[in-house]
């Protein structure tokens, strides 16, 4: 089971969104750990405006989990004074789009403190927050940051694409020694999301990663999963565009290989390279903008480790260069026909 | 003299009890009977009116206290009493009205999903028409989306609002932007961020630039209570207090920013108001819900703006009586009927009893007035939807046009992506 | 003359170091345009730690040229503020390290105004700030920071390599109706820096490019530059390292094509295409971390744009995924001998 | 009651002058005679001292005044006075000299190439000294560049100190920082960050922290006068206050960021110590050059952080005598004798006058100390140098270990990097 460890073969599972699992994944952590902490605008009384750390305050204290100031860089800034002590604080930034403000705490703080103290101070902290579109949300309801910190050394980097991932993840974060980013693609929080946005929505409770084991287990950071096997040609992809580019492959009928991430930073290069060298194509998808995109990242990677195998140009299937618009958003979301085509023109090479 | 023990730093934990987090919380909750008593309030009048080239330090004490005007039957009361004309009045409480009538039917438009957003200004509508109401054609508001009221003292058409709203056709915005974010610069409406707090310190830099200038314009902030915690609220109050920039500073206390209570955000400990006295910039706390008080501390402020008197800042006390936004269900996290405990009252019914009081305004002219308001905004609204709604387009927008005004000339990787988009 | 726009054959010249030069660059566009504005952190009586903006506050006024609060957002965010009015905001980041509080400002803000407002407000403002290392700064007097800025939709990336250049582009910069990023490599301020850090220290006065035209010209973004012609691989490059990339080719007799790109975003592909498909080889270099650096989105594009072209993976040369050492510097520093290697390498395949 | 012109907002530009723009500028310049008498200085001994248990609004005007101790002959006034005993003086003075000496043995191995970088507390160092000395083991101090009498008062190894700064082989950083960047967890002394103003949140967070635990640590925050204007002072504030988490926020006012002075960040309009206001936590505005005033300023707040009441802002105000740092010329924007008519005088001075009147000094033996100081740090220096500086390295530096620590384990792609390189 994609490397997870400590689930016992009898667990009992649990159909959850992937809300529901995140809350259990705090749970199950703050049930361990004295030290975990979670804090975050409204993420206290309330739970999280989507609702991910409900119950948390009411079960643990005040004192574990509460509302903050709306102070993006308060909040982490805090939170690394906090990692320092000895917490492990596992912080919401309400949408990634209003990280910013906290960009220089991450960067120049939480990634650099090991490093710069020579390893006598640690920064053991998570950063969550919910990325990407399709909700209308308009230009600051739906970027995608995750090039913003897959550059920022010290830092790792994961986004998981459904709720059995994203509870394993999660607690692999929380126990992780160094800060790491928690992305959530909040199109697929309440069900798996292909880009038919047309069609009535789909809910957790009907896809097999929506039954999650209860209690305790983590997927290490590190390791991609094989979302479908595939032998014509190799797609690296992460959060949502999972759904999309599966959906593609069944749709063009193309033998893809998808391959979900998980996490970016540290990258499993091993997994992406054995699968390009035996497919011979790549396509990379994402809901980012393009230009430095973490596809290009991934494109570049590609070609230094797989060049002789490579049958035909790698494709990027990206976010255009412009901000996420409103009204045109399923224009700008690369749905399962902009995925379709490059999977199509890719096999024509 | 105190007698000091040289190992004072070798005290053991026994010393001390252990430490706890003070997390603060509301007074009341779900269920729990409203309680404002922890507002504190000054009687009606009791606060002096000082001059226009007063210093932070001297005016002290008007960030803790309260700038009232109207007494409960309505009666100017105080220095900061004006005798406003009754042509003010009226088109204050019509904008204040027709506000009100407008979010009703914008409330509405989205729960019948025709857009996908929208956010009242339900109790606040005082602070933005008065304030407006003091400006001149030239100078730029900096709005939070809850200042709709600075477009409505204008008599700016509520057609442009609407289609914005509905991201239609004739949106301006060309459906870029969620629904209330406006941008209508020739209405001194500055494009209104998704981003908290950003636009403080770019209303200094935009006065800051009048001043470069020897222009004559001047700008107004908007922060909320809970928008007051994030840095750039600092760095617009350090740079206005620094180069005394022509600006308003308005920071709109409505108890609540989404469901963290501005205690979260400070207010437990002091006024916001006193967080002007640490940058030197003269500061008041006012009842955001009296209009004449709202329009005689906005005067004063612009006219000190307009002297070269430098920044003012003003907290203005009121109450979010509505759900923060249409994502939003107050009644998870406060008493359901907590506005009608509301001390400072309703700024419509206030202005009304002191129009009344003043001899030209009636209770049947107030009904019959909102009468017509809500009748002008269904229409309006009809109209608006005919020219489409968010997921009804009259017209299926070209998708192109999202990568025009990325830059004012497309470089050629936008190019690119746009032919790649095969229109 | 690299298509720069208005030199007069008879413009007189003189020798500048790129401090000169950019000083010279501000003291024209204020000459000419009233709405230039100056300011930030020492800017003003003193005229910078690196001296840029010297005798600008003594010539034209304490309200044009000023010192700032140590508020890297505040001067950004004024700035935003008096674009949208109708200046010309040309403000300084003490050091790029230090620009992560204004980060917010510029993505979220300037990048945005023209966008999100259909055009109705616009942002025409210069963030200029020193980056890259070899001055012994430590980790935060060395980053190099363009990768965040490229993958900001809205704003150009501007980065010279000479006095020449940089006085030119930061014309055209100022003159820009968009938010130009001017970065500005602090390690050839004074002189010209091929990475031997052992040989005595080379002054702009002996070098081509230390000979700029006096009054305005400007060079237009978006145009690369041709350093040195060559036949056998394509190196793409920016900054300090167009020097270190020609010594390298001198070094090694590889008879290395050298661009200088100059402006990252908006991309001279074009001129990059002509020249790795005449070449069929190509190396970029860049000081800044090697993950998600700008050398991953060139290495895509060109593998995107070339791939039948190309005869040997496309390499990357750059700084280590580590902060900038102190002590370590010139281990991390991608020296000549780095470059020579990927040279020499990439010409054995 | 005023009587308002109902189109008050058609008034015409003629109305109002053109606007101009505010530059603060430091009253002296090269060439000028010092002038400091726009620094508000209280009476010695004239402010009251409170309770630990108050409240901000209650000593407001304390943020305006100046706790001073010492008259001019060196004798203890009013309520601030303790006596201190012997030993407690005699370990100020000597960490206070022994900085002094340090500084300069340090500025003089920058001057001769042993290493790249170099900041002094010439004239500040009673500020650290004397807060370290109300401190306890466990307790944190998040400092900048300039509080190395944090270590100083500890009686921490100076070569710990030396070998950071010469980048050597028995460097605890292993080379990784600037000179002076320290990090000593064991004394209490957190990893400097080169970004200002980013540690004073994460005191509150570490001090936060020792609350949620029950512990009973306590932490301290410091920052510089022109660091305040950054947005991690406001956020460091804010959650200070909100949560009231048992810290000590320091604000060192030396009257100069590099080339600017305190004016350009707000001094000029209000006292530092006056910021503290709007966030509710008591502040206070004290002689930083007064070790007395500062030991009890110290305690004051530190017994408050212990006793769980909350944090305590303090200004402290003293003068940057040198330079900022070695690449600094401050020749070229201020008058060169500045520091000779720095109305507070030198706290070195100050205390030695104090402990002679106590009659347990003399000038004598202050000589002697200084000249055993000044040889202790050439020693040790010496042997510092032994073991390699920045450019002469004993052993050369495995490139190879800048890879580690970036994480706790190294993954892939570092591994990769580091073979790359061939070590
Ligand atoms: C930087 C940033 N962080 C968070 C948000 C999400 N958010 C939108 S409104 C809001 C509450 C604002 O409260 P307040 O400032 O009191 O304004 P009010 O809505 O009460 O007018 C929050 C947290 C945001 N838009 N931007
Ligand atoms: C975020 C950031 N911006 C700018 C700098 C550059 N810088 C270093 S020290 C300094 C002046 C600080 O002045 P102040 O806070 O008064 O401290 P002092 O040096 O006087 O102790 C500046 C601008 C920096 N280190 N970090
Ligand atoms: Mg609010
Ligand atoms: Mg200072």
């Amino acid at each position: 089971m994609d490397g997870a460890r400590d689930i016992k073969m009898n667990s009992k599972t649990k159909s959850m969104s992937m809300i529901e699992s995140i809350r259990d994944a705090h749970d199950v952590m703050m049930g361990r750990d004295d030290n975990v902490v979670v804090f975050g605008e409204d993420a206290g009384f309330f739970g999280g405006v989507f609702r991910c750390t409900e119950g948390l305050q009411q079960k643990y204290g005040k004192h574990r989990a509460f509302d903050a100031p709306i102070s993006e860089s308060g909040i982490v800034g805090a939170a690394v004074g906090m990692a320092a002590y000895g917490l492990k604080p596992c912080v919401e930034i309400q949408f990634a789009d209003y990280m910013y403000p906290a960009y220089d705490q991450i960067v120049s703080e939480a990634a650099r403190l090991r490093h710069r103290s020579n390893g006598e101070f640690t920064c053991p902290l998570v950063v969550r927050m919910p990325v990407g579109g399709g909700i209308f949300g308009g230009q600051t309801h739906s970027q995608s940051v995750e090039a913003l910190f897959t550059h920022v050394v010290g830092v790792k980097t994961v986004m998981p694409s459904n709720p059995y991932d994203a509870k394993g993840l999660l607690i692999a974060a929380i126990e992780d020694p160094d800060p790491v980013i928690f992305l959530e693609p909040k199109r697929i929080y309440n069900g798996p999301f292909d880009g038919h946005y047309e069609r009535p929505v789909v809910p957790w409770s009907k896809h097999e990663k929506g039954m999650v084991p209860e209690g305790y287990y983590a997927i290490p950071l590190g390791k991609a999963a094989i979302a479908r096997e595939g032998r014509e040609v190799t797609v690296l992809t992460y959060g949502t565009m999972v759904h999309v580019a599966l959906a593609a492959a069944e749709e063009t009928g193309i033998d893809a290989e998808v391959i979900d991430l998980r996490t970016l930073v540290p990258l499993d290069l091993e997994a992406i390279e054995a699968s390009v060298k035996k497919t011979g194509r790549c396509v990379i998808i994402h809901e980012a903008t393009r230009t430095s995109g973490f596809g290009a990242e991934l494109s570049a990677l590609v070609q230094e480790s797989c060049f002789y195998h490579l049958e035909a140009p790698v494709l990027r299937v990206t976010g255009y260069d412009t901000p996420y618009p409103h009204a045109q958003e399923w224009d700008y979301f690369p749905g399962p026909a902009r995925v379709g085509e490059a999977l199509t023109k890719i096999m024509e090479n | 003299m105190g007698r000091e023990n040289s190992d004072m730093q070798q005290a053991t934990d026994k010393d001390y009890p252990p430490l706890n987090l003070h997390v603060p919380e509301p007074k009341t909750r779900p269920g729990d009977k409203p309680d404002f008593s922890h507002i504190k309030i000054s009687p009606v009048g009791a606060v002096a009116k000082p001059e226009h080239d007063v210093s932070a330090q001297d005016i002290k004490d008007l960030a803790f206290e309260m700038v009232r005007v109207m007494d409960e039957h309505g009666k100017p009361q105080g220095e900061w009493a004006l005798e406003l004309d009754e042509e003010i009045l009226r088109k204050a409480l019509r904008a204040m009205m027709r506000i009100r009538a407008f979010d009703k039917r914008m409330m509405r438009a989205q729960r019948q999903g025709k857009s996908s957003f929208y956010m009242q200004a339900l109790g606040e509508e005082a602070i933005a028409v008065g304030q407006q109401l003091v400006l001149q054609k030239g100078d730029m508001n900096f709005p939070t989306y809850r200042q709709q009221g600075l477009l409505f003292a204008q008599d700016f058409p509520v057609m442009d609002m609407m289609v914005q709203i509905y991201s239609n056709d004739k949106d301006n915005l060309g459906g870029r932007q969620l629904p209330v974010l406006y941008s209508f610069k020739q209405a001194g409406h500055f494009t209104i961020s998704g981003n908290l707090a950003t636009q403080y310190i770019q209303a200094v830099g935009w006065a800051m630039a009048s001043a470069i200038k020897g222009d004559r314009k001047i700008a107004t902030g908007w922060i909320g209570d809970g928008s007051t915690a994030e840095n750039d609220f600092h760095s617009g109050m350090v740079f206005a207090g620094v180069y005394r920039a022509p600006v308003i500073l308005n920071l709109v206390n409505n108890q609540w920013a989404i469901s963290s209570f501005q205690g979260i955000a400070g207010g437990e400990v002091s006024t916001f108001a006193s967080r002007g006295l640490g940058y030197g910039i003269p500061s008041l706390r006012v009842d955001g819900n009296d209009f004449l008080a709202v329009y005689a501390a906005s005067q004063w402020a612009a006219e000190r703006a307009r002297r070269n008197l430098g920044p003012t800042f003003i907290e203005w006390v009121t109450y979010r009586a509505s759900a923060h936004s249409t994502s939003d269900d107050p009644s998870k996290y406060r008493p359901k009927d907590d506005w009608e405990h509301w001390p400072l009252g309703d700024p419509i019914e206030r202005l009304k009893q002191h129009m009344i009081l003043r001899g030209f305004w009636s209770e049947e002219r107030h009904i019959q007035a909102q009468a017509e308001y809500e009748d002008e905004m269904r229409v309006t609204a009809e109209k608006a939807e005919s020219y489409g709604t968010l997921h009804a387009p009259k017209t299926k927008r070209s998708p192109a046009e999202m990568f025009e005004n990325v830059f004012a000339d497309m470089p050629p990787h936008l190019r690119r992506q746009r032919q790649e988009m095969g229109v």
